[in-house]
C-alpha cells in the first residue's frame, strides 16, 4: 500500500515492532515472548501477529489473566537462562504487576553483587487520545525512570521502533519498553538513521528553540516546526534511561532556550528532571526560563472533546516556542 | 432482559457506524444473568461490575438515557462525558462502576459488604467478573477476605467462555469456579446463566444468606458470549459452530417460551416489552445525538472534593 | 521519660500518630484501620498500639497478608459510607496493590463526575538508615504526587504526625500518608505551631539560602542551618499534594538561592518539580542555579556503611548550601 | 541441620547484641524442612525462598563463611554486604535469593522452571513460602501458571503456625494449603516438617515427578517457628504451652533418636557433627568479624551491566 514515493523500506510502526521480535527471537533461541493473548491471535493490538505460527508455542506463550504472575515469571525466567519480552498489555496495569519490576528485576542484580544477570523487556503501551479512559489511557515512564536499576525506553520512529527493541532485546538488564498505540498506525523508513540505545536524536535541526520530547508529541513538535516562523530544534528523547543529556545540553547551548514537551501528566512528570538539570547546567547560558508542556493534573476523561483538549497541540507546542523566543 | 437487548444491540451498531468512541464490550447472550441478578437484589444493594457491564447497570435500574448520553460522551451523560462504557457509574443506584482493571471489582465489593456490615445496613453488595479473571491475584485475595470477615457479598462470575480470544478452559487445570469457591471456605452454585429464573432464584437465596448475617455465595452463571470480545473482533478462534449452538439458547427466548407455556404472559405482552425496550433504547440514541459535548470546563472538575 | 526542660505535651513521633488515629476513630463511627497485625498486636513498629483493646475488632481490623485485597476493599468501603485509614507496612510493598491506589481511588470520584466521594487514607512507611535492604527502603512519593487524584502527605514533626493524619482522615479524597520511621522515636512537642494541610512551614527563617524538604531530611537540614555561616531559610514541605509553591516562591524572592533535599532517589524525584517550576517562575530572581541533593540512582543496599554514605547528611547539605552562597 | 542451627542460634544472639543489622528472620525448629528438600535437590536445581531463608540457603551448599560475612554487611560478604539476612544469594549454587517481599519467591520459581523446560535443562526449581504469603495473589497466580504449563516447579509450603503475629488459622477459612493447591490442579502432601526423613521422601518424589515432564507439586510442611517472627520479637501472642510443646518435636532430636535407633549413626558421631558445625559457624563468626567494611566505591557498582 506505499505510495510511489515511499522508499521500499517503508512499513508501519507495528509491523517495525513485529519484525524486531521476530529478529530477536529468531537469532537467540533463549529469547520468548510471554503475555495475554500474543500468541494464536496475535495479540490485541495484532502486534504480535504471525509469531506464534512462525514460532510455536514454546516460543511465544499466551498466559492467564495473571500479570503478577507472568511478569514475576519472566523475571524468574531471565535469571535463568532465557531471555524474555513479556508484554503488559496497557501500561495503566503496571497497577497490577509492580512488584516483579520494582522490587526483583530492577534490584536483584544490585543486591546479589551483579551475579544475578536479568535480561528481561516489559513491553507495554501508552498513547491517550483514543477515549479509552482514565483507566487506559496512562502515561507513567516517569516512574520507572526514578527506580534504579531500569532502562526506560520510548520508540518515537518506525526504525526505532524496530531497532531499539532489538537493542532492548540484547541487552542485559531490564527494559521498560513503552510503546505509543497512536503511533502504531503511522508509517516511516525503518531504515532510517540508525542510532545507539541511549543516543538521543536531533529529529529537526534548528536556531531558536530547542524542543525535547519522546513518545507521541515527537509529530506534534515536528509539526510545530513546520509552522514557523521561530526555527525549533526537536529533540527525540528515544529513552529516558539512559538519558542523553549531552545532546540535549549542547543544543539549549546553541538556542539559549528549551521547551520539554510530553504527553504524561506535567507536575512531577520526567519533564521536570530534563528542566531541572538544564536549569543548573545551563543557569547563565539560557536567555529563558525552561517550559515545559504535558497533561494538566486530571485524570483522562473519556469524552473525545474533553481528551483533545488536555493533550498538547502543534498549535500550543508552536504558541509556547514562539513566547519563548519572544520573551527572551 | 429485553431493554438490555436493545441496548446492546443497537450500541454495537452505532460503535461500529463510529457514534460510539472508545472502547464497548457488550453483554448480547448474557442477559439473564443481569436481569436474573437485578432482579433479586433490593434498592439499596451493591454491585461493582466490569468492562462488560452495561447489562448488569441496567438491570439495577439505571437510568437508560443517562447511560447513552454517557456513552455518546456527552455533557449530560451520567458521568459527565468522563466515564464512558468502561466506566458507567451511577452510586445513587447503588451501581459503583463498570470497571476496566479485569478484577478489580471484587476488592471493591468487598469493602462495600465491609461498609454495609459494620455499619449495620443489610445491604448486599455483588462484584461481577468474568471467568478470565479468576486467576488475578485480585479474585483470589478478595474472596478469601470475604470469606472470613463473613461479608455480605455475592461474587457472581459469568462464565462466558472466552476470556478475551482465549478459551478459558485452557487458562487453568480447574476451570470450575465453584471448585475454586471451595478453597475459600465459600459456598457456591453453579447456574444456567441463559435462564433467568434459575438466576435469579439463586440470587435471592444468597442474598438471603448475606442479609443473615452468614457472609458470601460464588454463583458460577455458565453462558456464552455472543460478539467478540470487545465490538469489532472477528473472533477467528471461535470454533465452528458453538455460536450457533449457543444462539439456540438465547436468554429472552428461553424466558419468553417459558411464560408463554405458563400462560403468565401472552405474546402480545412479550411483543409489547421489547417494542417499548426498542422504544426506550431509540428515544435515548435520538437524545444522546442531540446532547452537546461536555462543557470544556468538565476535564477539570471533580479531581478533588473539598 | 521527659526531660525537666520538656514541654508537657512533649511526646514521640509514633505516639502522636497513635493519638491520631484514636482521634480519628473517637470522633466518627465510620472511621476503621485496617491492615496486616495492626490489631491485637498493635502493628510492626507498635503505631497502633492499645487501639484494638480500646476499640475493638469492628474498628480496628487485622488482615492476611493480601494487600491487593484489603486496599482495595478499603477503596470500597470508602466509596459506601466508611472512612478507612488502611496501612501498607513498608512504602515499597505498593508494588503488589498498586492498582486500587492508582486505578480506583485516585480517579473513581473523577470518572463519576463528582458522585462517588473516597476518604481513603493509605499510612505507609519509609525510612532508608536502618538496613532494612533495598526492598524495604525506597520513598517513592514522587510517584504519588505524579497521580491526579491523591493528596500526599509527609509529616516531619511530631505535631503533625497527630494534626496531619486527622486532617487526612477527615479529607473527603483519597491520601497517601508518608511517615518515616526513622522518626518513629523522635520526640517533640506535639501542639507546637498548628498549619493546615496544603501549607508549608518555615521551620527556619533565614537570609541566605531557600532549603526545601520533608521527611526525615528536615532535621539534617536544620542541622545544617545550625551550622552556619550561611544563613539558611528551612521549608518543611508538608505535603507535596497540595504542593504549597507560594511559601517556596516568597522565600527564594528574598534569598534568590534554592537547595532542594530529599531522602528519594533525586533523578526524576518529586525535588525535580520544585526545581522546575522555581526556574520558570523566579528565572530573573535567582542568584544562582536551582540546586538539588537526593540519593543517587542505586538500589539502597544492606550495608549501614553504605547506605550512609548515600543518604544526604546535614554535612553535605551545609556545604550545597555555603557552595550556592559561594556562586553568586 | 545441625549447621542450620548453631548458625541460626548463634545469628539469633549476634543480632541481639547488635552485630549484625538490618532485620533477621531465623528458621530454628523449622531445620528438617530445609535439609530434607535441599538434600534432595540436585546440583543445579534452583531454589527461590523468603525473609526467613538461612536454612534453605545452607542446606542447599551455601558458603557459611560468605553467608556470615554477608550478613555482617563485609565486603566480602556473598552479595558484598548489599543484600544481607533478606537478601542472601548465590546464583552459582542455584540460589535465587531470600526475598523480602512476601509472595515474590513464588513467580521467580515458576520463571526458573520455564526456564528449564524451555532449554531441557531437567533442573528442578523449588519455591519456599510460608502459609502466610498462600493469601497472596502472587501464590495463586503462580501455582495456576505452574500447573498450566507443567513446569518442574516444586513449591513447599513451611507451614509454621504463624504469619508475623497472627495465628494463620484465622486468616483464612481453609487453612489446609494441600486443599488450596486442589483447585489449581495441583497434587500435594502434607509432610511432617519436622521430620528431615519425610520432607526428604517428599521432595525425592516431586523432583523425580519434574524430571518426568508431570509438572509441579505442593508440599505442605508442618512445622513450627521457635522464634518470634523477627529477632526481638517477645511473642505475647502465643498460647502459653506451645512452644514448649513444639519445642519437645525438636527435628534435630527427632533425627538423632531415629539415627541412634537404627544404628545408622552413633552417640558420638552425631556429637561430632554436631561440634563441627558448631566450630564452622564460630570460625565464620570470627572472619566476618575482622573482615572489613564494602569499599564505598561497591554502593554504585551493579547497578547495570553491560
Ligand atoms: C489487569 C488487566 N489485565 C488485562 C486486561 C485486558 N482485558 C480486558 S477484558 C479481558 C478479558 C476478560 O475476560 P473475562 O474475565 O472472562 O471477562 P469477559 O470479557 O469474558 O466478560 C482482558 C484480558 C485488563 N483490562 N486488565
Ligand atoms: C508484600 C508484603 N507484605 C507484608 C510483608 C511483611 N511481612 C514480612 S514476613 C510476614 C509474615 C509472613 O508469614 P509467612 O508467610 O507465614 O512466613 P513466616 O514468617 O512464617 O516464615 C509479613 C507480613 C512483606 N514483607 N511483604
Ligand atoms: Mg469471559
Ligand atoms: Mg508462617
Amino acid at each position: 500500500m506505499s505510495s510511489a514515493t515511499e522508499p521500499a523500506t517503508e512499513i508501519r510502526y507495528i509491523d517495525a515492532l513485529n519484525a524486531g521480535m521476530a529478529t530477536a527471537i529468531e537469532e537467540d533461541e533463549r529469547v520468548v515472548l510471554i503475555g495475554i493473548d500474543v500468541g494464536a491471535s496475535g495479540g490485541i493490538f495484532r502486534v504480535t501477529k504471525g509469531l506464534f505460527d512462525r514460532f510455536g508455542p514454546e516460543r511465544v506463550i499466551d498466559t492467564p489473566i495473571s500479570e503478577m504472575g507472568f511478569v514475576g515469571a519472566a523475571v524468574g525466567a531471565a535469571m535463568t537462562g532465557l531471555r524474555p519480552i513479556v508484554e503488559i498489555m496497557f501500561m495503566d496495569f503496571v497497577g497490577v504487576c509492580m512488584d516483579p519490576i520494582l522490587n526483583q528485576a530492577a534490584k536483584l542484580r544490585y543486591m546479589t553483587a551483579g551475579a544475578l544477570e536479568i535480561p528481561v523487556v516489559f513491553r507495554m503501551q501508552t498513547g491517550a487520545g483514543k477515549s479509552a479512559g482514565a483507566q487506559h489511557s496512562q502515561s507513567l515512564e516517569a516512574w520507572f525512570a526514578h527506580i534504579p536499576g531500569l532502562k526506560v525506553v520510548m520508540p518515537a520512529t518506525v526504525a526505532d521502533a524496530r531497532d531499539l527493541l532489538l537493542e532492548s532485546v540484547r541487552d542485559p538488564n531490564p527494559v521498560v519498553f513503552v510503546e505509543n498505540r497512536r503511533l502504531y498506525a503511522s508509517k516511516g523508513d525503518v531504515e532510517a538513521d540508525p542510532l545507539p540505545l541511549g543516543k538521543a536524536r536531533v529529529a529537526q535541526a534548528g536556531d531558536d528553540v530547542t524542543v525535547v520530547t519522546w513518545g507521541q508529541m515527537l509529530r506534534r513538535c515536528l509539526a510545530a516546526a513546520d509552522e514557523g516562523p521561530a526555527s525549533l530544534e526537536v529533540i527525540d528523547l528515544r529513552s529516558l534511561v539512559p538519558l542523553d543529556m549531552e545532546t540535549v545540553i549542547e543544543s539549549v547551548q546553541r538556542t539559549g532556550r528549551l521547551l520539554i514537551v510530553h504527553e504524561a501528566v506535567q507536575d512531577f512528570g520526567a519533564g521536570a528532571e530534563i528542566a531541572a538539570r538544564v536549569g543548573d547546567q545551563l543557569f547563565d547560558e539560557l536567555r529563558t526560563p525552561v517550559r515545559r508542556l504535558g497533561a494538566p493534573s486530571v485524570p483522562m476523561p473519556f469524552s473525545p472533546d474533553l481528551e483533545r483538549a488536555l493533550l498538547p497541540t502543534s498549535k500550543a507546542i508552536s504558541a509556547a516556542a514562539q513566547a519563548l523566543k519572544a520573551e527572551g | 432482559m429485553a431493554l438490555i437487548r436493545a441496548f446492546e444491540t443497537r450500541v454495537a451498531e452505532l460503535y461500529r457506524d463510529g457514534e460510539i468512541p472508545g472502547f464497548v464490550h457488550t453483554s448480547l447472550g448474557q442477559e439473564a444473568v443481569a436481569a436474573g441478578v437485578g432482579g433479586a437484589l433490593q434498592d439499596d444493594d451493591y454491585i461493582a461490575t466490569t468492562h462488560r457491564g452495561h447489562g448488569h447497570c441496567l438491570a439495577r435500574g439505571m437510568d437508560v438515557n443517562g447511560m447513552m448520553a454517557e456513552l455518546f460522551a456527552r455533557g449530560e451523560g451520567l458521568c459527565h462525558g468522563k466515564g464512558g462504557s468502561m466506566h458507567v457509574a451511577d452510586p445513587s443506584q447503588g451501581v459503583l462502576g463498570a470497571n476496566a482493571i479485569v478484577g478489580a471489582s471484587l476488592p471493591l465489593a468487598v469493602g462495600a459488604g465491609m461498609s454495609s456490615k459494620l455499619l449495620g445496613q443489610g445491604r448486599v453488595a455483588v462484584a461481577f467478573f468474568g471467568e478470565g479473571a479468576v486467576n488475578q491475584g485480585a479474585f483470589h485475595e478478595a474472596a478469601n477476605l470475604a470469606a472470613i470477615w463473613d461479608l455480605p457479598t455475592i461474587l457472581v462470575c459469568e462464565n462466558n467462555v472466552y476470556a478475551e480470544f482465549s478459551d478459558s478452559r485452557t487458562l487453568t487445570r480447574v476451570p470450575s469456579i465453584v471448585e475454586r469457591a471451595a478453597s475459600y471456605g465459600i459456598e457456591a452454585a453453579i447456574v444456567d446463566g441463559n435462564d433467568v429464573d434459575a438466576v435469579y432464584r439463586r440470587t435471592i437465596d444468597a442474598a438471603a444468606r448475606c442479609r443473615d448475617g452468614r457472609g458470601p455465595f460464588l454463583i458460577e452463571a455458565e453462558t456464552y458470549r455472543w460478539h467478540g470480545h470487545y465490538e469489532g473482533d472477528a473472533q477467528p478462534y471461535k470454533p465452528e459452530g458453538e455460536s450457533e449452538e449457543w444462539r439456540e439458547k438465547d436468554p429472552l427466548e428461553i424466558s419468553a417460551a417459558r411464560l408463554l407455556r405458563s400462560g403468565e404472559a401472552g405474546a402480545e405482552e412479550l411483543e409489547g416489552i421489547r417494542a417499548e425496550a426498542s422504544e426506550r433504547v431509540e428515544s435515548a440514541i435520538e437524545r444522546a445525538r442531540e446532547l452537546p459535548a461536555p462543557d470544556p470546563e468538565e476535564a477539570y472538575a471533580d479531581v478533588f472534593g473539598d
